[in-house]
């Protein structure tokens, strides 16, 4: 047997393996290049991008928890136009696809960013975080009401012919009515699951750890409720799917393939080890080749229930 | 970098405090002192996150029984504070630990003619012996060391060793001075030469006062700061500090990890 | 000072300090009679109780996860007439509050259930868990849906005049609004939270680890997303609050109460350690007095925010 | 029970087989061959749940410069198969482990003049060398081992020495007769005494076809089953087995922690 195939497609944009790094735990890709060879992962995907610079909350703004971790950096980033001229120099010279991950304060500002990254060859893909506040509607929070998330979804893609990768939050009742939504608005793929939020307390302080009270939940810790996410999700979508969720290991990452994913993320993983990323996609290759697997595709939503 | 480090020795040096000297590969050498490394304490999720600590002192040794030459090693001195502190102080030689570092960027030593004034809060000496024995080599060097009480106080007779004058102070007297490290710094500066230098590491208070006497006596300053870290490389946002010119409409953040953990205590906001 | 007093009370239930032992976890309290002495501790909260005997899931039932576990034991349970005859003449001997938690598949079961405790003089209040399907309903889930909880505790109101607890799930969009809705049904008091549902896969088998597929995460893993839910509902109702999850240590009870919990429940640790939840409240006696706090009530939502 | 132990020894006995020797209060010396303990591996949450053990061995010695006389003790066999044996296996003398136990229903001896036959497989002789001491006491004793291939098959000499007469096989035939352990079982079975008794531990399809054999030859057997395990005291209703009688209708399920981990074979269901 030759080497498996690892390479798969998520909505046009071809991976040579199924692992990419997850939003905001990579910084902009540039910051891991001494520790991995970012020619041999999937793809990079970029800190969640707005259209002006955002400075994010106080700080504390991480913790450690059983498992975890929380994180509340309030998607602090250099915004669009400083990535443009600063960042994306560097990505271009990496042969990986660059997928945006980007988020608006206003429904209008997801349009304009939209607009914005379309005009851009570099960009391989978008990926829309809706696990954030509209700001104009009291806060409610995108990704946990179908109707604003179908709203954001359509306006996007009507301000984008690129790849359209729609990120889920973990904070809702329904995941799959969320799902529904953002493919009926023309997402061309789903990523699932952002963080869960959580707290800390310090209790000889009587205050909350981070300076934002709440933050979201990553890690290990929350792998289970991600995996059954994936699970739940792939059984009533026909797009592919992104498992994100706690995957620290090339096993993680397979059994998020078996639960209905085409590829997935790895994130707090890649602060434990910031090579992480080389590493699954290695350890699923050696894994493919040990079972006698020629294809990794063969695996996608492979679960016998 | 990233490297498996084997444990050489790990020893309490006073009541909470250890020093452990670990091996390290020959490129590992040319840290500056200041910098910083993330240790992973077990290869387990709990705990989940690195650790980060200054470099007590690098170097080589001559190996024994061996074709080898000389291997390249590195010490931290820490102080058990919680979880991973504590599962640090209970390895034992021969035992493995995974290595980033050298991280960050350390202290600038500047004009070795100049005087080199180390001020350092209780654990917070640790990147400053470091300095000093880079520093001993073409500088004058004096230590300020201040505790909460006798425990607190470490390794002093290691920075005499190298020739740097030491200034113990305590904050409840039980050992030099009483009091706080920092009045003892102000009161000493005066008597020195005209062209000094600065470099402070320790809790954030002791920081403070030690970049306000820095700007009061106009004496160029460097400080080493602590932040809560996960990637240590620059890339998650989470040990982040504020700039100068930081407002919340030009954010001016600069990352602990990268951007610091020593700056120039003009570069920052401290209030 | 004299010792501390640890001393709450919860809907009228008098608690001689605020832990408790988490339903489903402690089996009927003798099961632990060896390991600690039940009359230390705060309350004794049974196995989950339906109106018949219940056979549960096949096998595996449990799985490790990081940081926490997944169990889909399917709420087996002797039923409430063997529940009278075979376990309450042993918890009738113990001199500490016994609470009863139950669930119905059908809404009917739930009154029919109230109605048969509401007689028992042993049985100090109720704890009604709404995280279970409705059988009649196509399975939506009782406590993931406002209509539905109102509905299924109004009638357990009806049922009973003893003091009741309702427990809520974290599985949803808006725990506030589920909080919302309890109380106004009549809930005197809210336990939160039940498991996150989760699941798990065995890479090499390719299938689900646990027979029943998906199962609830409990566990040190949850404890952030269980702090977080107690505090916004401290913020939102007046009723006193029960913080469950993932509370291993008397720091993890102590952090609960800052949050706003009147008293805790103590779960997945009786497994780590069967003496644990004696440990949890030896532990937060060691802390008041080490810091001279005379009771334990001041710490009560005491958080700064 | 649940208790401190410290490990004495914790040797590899075969490639991915240890064999662990911990100390244990006096009253653990009352348990029974067959009933298990569950330890816990780490302080820490990784890995979160106890491990179950069968008891390999329990005893006591002298102890040596001090005046405690004897100190009791206990051996667990276990086999590196995850995460929790991986730790184990790393674990040192002097290492301390929180131990509950002793847990569970053990074997029935039964009437001593009867002949008694062991049937282990692999890692599931551990709890057969405690009961194969306490009956050879007695009554003549018979083992069949089988494993995969040889580094399977343990601890022989150790069963010989007390005077067990055995019969080894495995899988692939590096080491006894080739083929399953419970063929061999079978062939031997015709040639024994009129009054015997099977004590059965090992992999769940062994066990059935144990059960198998001990039905058609009307040969009391008591087996020891595994199952995940969270609190081992018949609380959580996690390892559950089906008894005789289940139904959906009418449950009659058993806890393998508290109601086993042996059962007789015919009060289980084996579908
Ligand atoms: C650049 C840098 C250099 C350091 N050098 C040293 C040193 O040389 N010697 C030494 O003893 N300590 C040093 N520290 C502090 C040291 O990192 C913490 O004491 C240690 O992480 C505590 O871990 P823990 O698990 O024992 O404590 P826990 O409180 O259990 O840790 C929980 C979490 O909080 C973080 N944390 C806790 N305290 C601190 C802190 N003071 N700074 C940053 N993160 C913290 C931990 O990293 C962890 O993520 C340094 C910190 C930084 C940022
Ligand atoms: C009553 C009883 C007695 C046992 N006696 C022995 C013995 O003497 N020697 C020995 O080597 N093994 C014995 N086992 C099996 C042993 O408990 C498992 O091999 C061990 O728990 C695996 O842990 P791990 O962390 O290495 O594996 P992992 O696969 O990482 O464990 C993950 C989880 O699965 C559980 N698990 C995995 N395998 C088993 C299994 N076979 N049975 C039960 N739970 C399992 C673990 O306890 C843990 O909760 C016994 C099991 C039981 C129930
Ligand atoms: C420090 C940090 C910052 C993050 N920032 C973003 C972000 O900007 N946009 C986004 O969509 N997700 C963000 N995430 C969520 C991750 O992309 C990912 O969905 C989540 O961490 C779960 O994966 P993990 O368990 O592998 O970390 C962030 C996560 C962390 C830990
Ligand atoms: C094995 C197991 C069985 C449980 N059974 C019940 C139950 O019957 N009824 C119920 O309301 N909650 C049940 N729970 C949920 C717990 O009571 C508790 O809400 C949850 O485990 C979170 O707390 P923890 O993290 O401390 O375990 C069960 C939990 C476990 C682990
Ligand atoms: S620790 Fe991640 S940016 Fe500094
Ligand atoms: S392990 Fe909990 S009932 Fe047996």
């Amino acid at each position: 047997m030759g080497k498996p195939d690892l390479s798969v497609e998520i909505a046009g944009i071809k991976l040579r393996n199924p692992v990419m790094t997850a939003s905001g735990t990579f910084g902009y890709g540039k910051e891991f290049a001494d520790y991995l060879d970012l020619e041999r992962i999937g793809a990079i995907i970029t800190k969640g991008l707005s259209l002006h610079p955002k400075a994010g909350n106080q700080t504390p703004r991480i913790v450690e928890t059983p498992g975890g971790m929380l994180n509340a950096i309030g998607l602090q980033n250099v915004g669009i136009d400083a990535f443009i001229q600063e960042k994306l120099p560097f990505l271009r010279t990496v042969n990986t696809p660059v997928i945006v991950n980007l988020y608006g304060n206003t429904l209008e500002e997801y349009g304009e960013l939209a607009e914005k990254l379309d005009k851009l060859p570099e960009v391989a893909g978008l990926e829309v975080n809706i696990s954030c506040p509209n700001v104009k509607q009291g806060g409610i929070v995108f990704g946990t009401d179908p109707k604003a998330a179908y709203e954001v979804v359509s306006l996007v893609r009507q301000s984008t012919i690129k790849p359209l990768i729609v990120k889920l939050s973990p904070n809702v009742t329904n995941v799959v009515e969320m799902a529904h939504a953002c493919v009926d608005a023309g997402a061309d793929a789903l990523s699932l699951i952002n963080t869960l939020t959580g707290m800390a307390i310090d209790l000889q302080k009587r205050r909350p750890i981070l300076a934002n009270i709440t933050g979201g939940l990553s890690g290990p810790a929350i792998k289970p409720v991600a995996l059954r996410m994936v699970w739940q999700v792939a059984q009533a979508v026909e797009v592919p799917l992104i498992g994100i969720g706690g995957i620290m290991t090339a096993t993680d990452a397979l059994e998020f393939m078996l639960a209905g994913a085409t590829a997935v993320q790895v994130g707090t993983a890649n602060f434990l080890d910031p090579s992480a990323a080389q590493n699954i996609a290695d350890g699923m290759e050696a894994y493919l080749e040990a079972n006698g697997i020629a294809d990794v595709k063969e695996l996608i939503g492979a679960l016998a229930t | 970098m990233q490297f498996k480090s084997m444990i050489i020795s790990n020893i309490e040096v006073s009541p909470g405090y250890f020093r452990m000297k670990m091996t390290a590969p020959p490129a590992a050498g040319s840290a500056s002192p200041g910098q910083f490394i993330m240790v992973r304490v077990r290869d387990a999720i709990d705990p989940l996150l690195r650790r980060p600590f200054g470099i007590f002192d690098l170097g080589t040794f001559a190996t024994a029984y061996t074709d080898c030459g000389t291997q390249t090693y590195f010490e931290i001195l820490y102080r058990v504070v919680g979880k991973g502190t504590d599962m640090l102080s209970s390895l034992h030689q021969g035992d493995v630990l995974d290595i980033l570092g050298p991280l960050g960027k350390g202290f600038l030593p500047g004009d070795p003619s100049g005087e080199k004034i180390l001020v350092g809060g209780g654990v917070g000496l640790a990147p400053l012996y470091y300095l000093a024995k880079e520093m001993v080599k073409t500088s004058r060097v004096r230590l300020f060391a201040g505790g909460r009480t006798k425990e607190d106080i470490l390794c002093i007779t290691e920075f005499e060793r190298l020739g740097v004058e030491t200034y113990v102070s305590t904050d409840d007297g039980t050992l030099g001075a009483s009091g706080l490290v920092t009045e003892v710094l102000e009161k000493h500066l005066t008597a020195g030469i005209a062209d000094k230098t600065i470099f402070a590491c320790g809790p954030f208070p002791m920081l403070k006062a030690t970049a306000e006497i820095a700007g009061r006596h106009d004496i160029p300053c460097q400080v080493s700061l602590e932040a809560y870290m996960a990637c240590g490389v620059g890339a998650c946002l989470g040990c982040v500090t504020k700039g100068r010119n930081h407002s919340n409409e030009t954010p001016d953040y600069r990352c602990v990890c990268k951007d610091g953990p020593v700056f120039d205590y003009r570069e920052l906001r401290w209030d």
